[in-house]
């Protein structure tokens, strides 16, 4: 049972295709720039920092922080009702100060939740095609960096 | 009333390779866009980071936040223009209003069209099936079947052909000059198709008498050109092209019918209106245009927007085409030297913009001797928008 | 090439009633806005000759020409990013005008966002793809974006919800002052914002706009023509958009100093000639609370993570607070005309008509929404 | 029987009444109360002289063919095609043009001036849509 359901699924899409590719085979990665290393998501043509159009995926360690996080309470949008109160997150991967991507935390309850607080990445699988990265907490003990 | 005639100018210009629905290029619409961007910037020897404004077509999803973030830049003036094909001289024009307006100093002006990738077959029947109908005013033509710009366009020319005994031929003589001008620029879609009168005649019935090559092609590609002040202009690398005249032109609506080919007034349609004000602000009349650019998704309207300007008289469109005047190198009014949206690529008329630049720097494909004054014009038959360029 | 500081102005506004339901379409309600601000500023049907219309288009700029009669074909078109452009309709009318294609142009916002009595929005666009990053995991609504910023925010400089509180309460006393605001004769106190239900932790449902039926419009002119029309003009100091690459993955960070507001600010004081110090009265577009306390700080009112002080103690608050802000009642309580309003109310400041009126004002900034490409005009009479 | 299976067109504020007529088998046009030009599609305020007094008039149907196409190459799934669409001109005063299909009529009858009366489909028990036929 996935941790949310009924959402609408990315599209298959030139442009950010390796990312669900990594995803449905339980890899993160992650657009780099091959010339100055700076890591960018979501994905995009050029480099903002230096405007190479060289650029690998790259897999990353799929550990991060909670940069910041909501519980949705008040299912304003159709698409989720009867699935309130659930939890929004905002992760920051070690990888790069600022690289961050959203979404949600699972086997963990809501009021456990805090700004800062370490977690992993895990993969879900939604259908056939499409696999999303969800995050567990972890602890900063367990070789963390 | 003070104008912005030749108060600013076209520094660079920049284009893709061009791919087709059958032939698509595996590049995305983000990514054609940052492609013809950054060889604009280079063509006129600037960094990204002088860019400081942009202007879009109201079809093109790479808003200004997508350019900030790839090409990362700091915006200062951004918008879009209006009624798809009818804008496209309308991003140039407003870019050069913000320049002038001191909002920015250099605007980039472009369309990225991805074609292939980014247009949806069921599209709208999905659409259609969520709301449970046809919307608004849609409501008044879709019902009837009436849902492409082709079969509005047909719907015009039935009147064109009925009214002033315009004929398929002549609707073909634009498209064969066209084709023409294709087989001189190597980056044109179809630079080695030739094709004759009789090809057109028998390519398929779209809509009567709209046949297949009547119409504009489905493309993937893009362009983009940058605005500046002259005074900036004159310090840059390549040659000003001087924008000597910009404008909006049209007929107000009594309803946003977007699909509908609004020609209810032949004599004075949208690129009548148009050519008042960019002749106006130009100081110019047709007769000092030599070339044209004109906005071509459908031959006939190419051949309304040549009367509208003035080049032959209201209802003579049709016997202008003959004799091969509008065709490069010897006719009196090339038109399209690119080969257009017919034959180059569907660009939205940003190409023709490219392309018009390209003539006034003596650099184009099929280069028009000494040629000082272009007229790029955008769609007709929606609200529309024009500019008059110089070197 | 002048600059256009002080060279146009706005020469006549006209709105609705804001409402839960108008009972009217959105095109009626526009014309209603539109021909009530020509009237206004004294002027005839046929001096129009640009309109700059509404994002997203509910109401399409052609039918609107086609129904005032206009003449002349000369300038038209629509902002975008609704409540971060809605003001952006100024600066390209400014610039139409300063290009030569028109003389008196209109700016219109029109909307049925309460009653949703709206023609089905058709997308001839696809959706952006960007959105595969987000809406899968439940980020779907503009309430969850300002949350995530909301809690960063709390995090990093220890805001707390009181103080987001206390943005709402001023709006609502300034609502209460102005009939025409939706929420008048609804008192409400920093109780009622701390009981009332979380929709989007830390974001309570007294932190989130108030939607409504509604239009407004105004008439931009030269500053030379502005001064023979009926009203007092009010002289437009500053236009400027804003969009950098700060705005992340489809979400906002509030603690970032180079995003889009200070970008915007920088932008607009730099043209304006003046700095926050010389600002009388502040209309701050606010759907949620949290943005408004990081728009003051990217404004540069106060530092970088001390707007949660800077708002307290009734400093927003008319009529002794030092700094008025959204002084009709804002989205938060007047009624969300999409940042249109917070224009409507700086001309009426400006012509000492307001229900709320601040003494003496002088000089207004009115700023569209953060966290999405944005915009900002300063006005003075 | 409908004479293309395409979807209904969504009422909306403006174009209520002139469906409500259609469903009466009556062609209604908005009229102006004050200087009486008519408009179509409707809108609510009279493009010639702004006055917001308008009323529904029945009109007589009778038109002329402006303009049309044959259209052969289906853009929408399911249209069987050939189809025609027609752009009437309606007598009642120049330029009023409303876009409807002339039904039971060959394509190789259809042409530019072509006289044509207002006829009515009712497609479901709540909806029904104009077309035209061939006059005499």
């Amino acid at each position: 049972m996935p941790y949310l359901s009924g959402l609408p699924l990315p599209e298959p899409h030139v442009d950010y295709e390796e990312f669900w590719r990594g995803c449905k085979n339980n890899r993160l990665v992650i657009q780099r720039c091959d010339d100055c290393g700076w890591y960018r998501h979501h994905p995009r043509p050029l480099c903002p920092k230096c405007r190479s159009w060289n650029a690998r995926w790259t897999e990353v360690s799929g550990k991060g922080t909670v940069w910041s996080y909501t519980i949705i309470t008040h299912p304003i949008n159709p698409a989720v009702k009867d699935q309130t109160p659930y939890n929004l997150v905002e992760i920051e991967l070690v990888e790069q100060e600022g690289l961050r991507m959203i979404s949600n935390l699972i086997d963990c309850k809501n009021e456990e939740i805090y700004t800062g607080m370490p977690v992993k990445v895990v993969f879900e699988e939604i259908s056939p095609e499409i696999t999303l990265p969800r995050f567990k907490k972890t602890s900063f003990q367990k070789n963390f960096l | 009333m003070d104008s912005i005639k030749d108060k600013t100018a076209i520094v660079g210009v920049g284009w893709t390779r061009y791919g087709s629905i059958k032939k698509p290029l595996p590049e995305s619409q983000y990514t054609l866009a940052c492609q013809a961007i950054m060889a604009a910037i280079e063509d006129a020897g600037l960094a990204p980071k002088d860019v400081d404004g942009v202007m879009r077509f109201n079809f093109d999803s790479n808003d200004p936040v997508r350019l900030a973030h790839s090409l990362g830049i700091n915006l200062k003036f951004f918008g879009k223009s209006m009624y798809g094909g009818g804008g496209g001289c309308a991003c140039v024009a407003q870019a050069a209003a913000a320049v002038y307006a001191g909002m920015a100093d250099y605007v980039v002006a472009f369309r990225a069209i991805s074609e292939s990738q980014e247009v949806a077959l069921g599209h709208f029947a999905s659409q259609f099936a969520q709301l449970g109908g046809i919307p608004g005013s849609m409501g008044w033509i879709m019902p009837f079947g009436l849902m492409s710009p082709a079969q509005g366009a047909a719907i015009t020319a039935s009147t064109h052909f009925s009214r002033y005994g315009t004929t398929s031929q002549h609707m073909g003589n634009i498209a064969v000059a066209q084709r023409k001008h294709a087989n001189q620029n190597p980056n044109a879609f179809f630079y080695d198709h030739p094709m004759t009168m009789e090809d057109y005649m028998n390519s398929p019935m779209i809509a009567e008498p709209l046949r297949l090559f009547d119409c504009c092609q489905e493309s993937d590609g893009a362009c983009a050109v940058i605005v500046t002040s002259e005074e900036r202009a004159r310090d840059l690398k390549q040659p000003p092209v001087y924008i000597m005249a910009a404008a909006q032109g049209g007929l107000w609506y009594p309803n946003s019918m977007n699909l509908l080919d609004k020609i209810a007034d032949l004599e004075k349609d949208e690129s009548w209106h148009l050519a008042q004000a960019l002749y106006e602000m130009a100081g110019i009349g047709p007769r000092d245009v030599e070339v044209a650019e004109i906005y071509d998704h459908f031959t006939i309207h190419v051949l309304c927007t040549l009367e509208s300007f003035g080049f032959c008289k209201k209802g003579e469109g049709g016997p202008f085409t003959e004799g091969g005047r509008l065709e490069w190198p010897d006719g009196e009014l090339p038109l399209n030297p690119s080969g257009g949206n017919l034959s180059e690529a569907y660009i939205h008329g940003m190409n023709h913009v490219v392309d018009g630049v390209r003539q006034l720097r003596g650099t184009a494909p099929a280069q028009v001797k000494d040629a000082d004054i272009v007229l790029c014009t955008s769609g007709n038959a929606v609200p529309t928008s024009g500019v008059i360029l110089r070197r | 090439m002048a600059t256009i500081k002080d060279r146009y102005a706005i020469a006549g506004i006209g709105h609705t009633e804001y409402s839960r339901n108008s009972g009217r379409s959105e095109l009626h309600l526009a014309l209603e806005a539109i021909m009530g601000a020509i009237k206004d500023a004294g002027l005839d049907f046929k001096n129009i000759d640009g309109i700059v219309g509404d994002h997203p288009s509910r109401v399409d700029v052609m039918t609107i020409g086609n129904a005032l009669g206009l003449q002349k074909f000369g300038f038209f078109i629509e902002t975008e990013f609704a409540g971060g452009g809605v003001p952006s309709g100024l600066l390209h009318a400014i610039a139409g005008i300063e290009a030569g294609w028109a003389t008196h142009v209109v700016c219109y916002k029109s909307l049925n966002g309460s009653s949703k009595n709206s023609v089905p929005a058709f997308e001839f666009v696809v959706q952006p793809h960007e959105l595969g990053f987000t809406r899968p995991f439940g980020l779907l609504d503009p309430v969850a974006y300002a949350a995530l910023a909301a809690r960063r925010h709390m995090h990093q400089y220890g805001t707390t919800s009181r103080q987001f509180g206390a943005i709402a309460l001023a709006c609502r006393k300034h609502a209460n002052r102005n009939p025409n605001a939706i929420m008048h004769g609804e008192p409400m106190t920093i109780d009622d914002h701390q009981q009332s239900s979380l929709i989007a932790d830390p974001l309570r449902q007294l932190d989130c706009y108030v939607e409504a039926d509604g239009a407004a419009a105004c008439v931009v002119t030269s500053a030379e023509r502005a001064r023979d029309l009926k009203q007092e003009p009010v002289y437009i100091m500053a236009a400027s958009q804003a969009c950098g690459p700060s705005l992340s993955c489809g979400t906002m960070d509030p603690t970032v100093t180079e995003n889009e507001t200070r970008l915007l600010a920088r932008n607009l004081f730099s043209m304006a000639g003046l700095t926050p110090t010389d600002i009388d009265v502040l209309q701050v577009y606010d759907d949620f609370t949290p943005l408004v306390l990081m728009a003051l700080e990217d404004l540069g009112f106060c530092e970088k993570g001390e707007g949660g002080g800077f708002v307290e103690g009734g400093n927003l608050e008319w009529p002794d607070g030092e700094l008025p802000l959204n002084t009709g009642g804002g989205n938060l309580s007047e009624g969300c005309i999409e940042g249109f309003n917070h224009i409507i109310e700086a001309v009426k400041q400006l012509r000492g008509v307001s229900t709320a009126q601040v003494r003496d004002a002088e000089v207004v900034l009115v700023c569209g929404a953060t966290g999405v490409p944005t915009i900002g005009l300063i006005l003075r009479r | 029987m409908p004479y293309l299976p395409m979807p209904l067109p969504l009422p909306y504020e403006e174009s209520k009444g002139f469906w409500a007529g259609c469903k009466r088998h009556e062609l209604l046009i908005e009229r102006c109360m004050d200087c009486h030009v008519y408009r179509h599609p409707p809108i609510p305020v009279c493009p010639e002289c702004q006055s917001w007094n308008k009323e529904w008039v029945k009109v007589s149907g009778n038109g002329k063919v402006e303009g049309f196409t044959i259209v052969t190459r289906a853009l929408f799934p399911g249209l069987p095609v050939p189809y025609n669409v027609v752009r009437v001109e309606l007598e009642e005063q120049k330029g009023l043009l409303i876009i409807g299909n002339v039904i039971d009529c060959s394509p190789e009858e259809i042409s530019v001036g072509m006289p044509v009366k207002v006829t009515f489909e009712d497609i479901t028990p709540d909806r029904t849509l104009y077309y035209f036929k061939k006059a005499e």
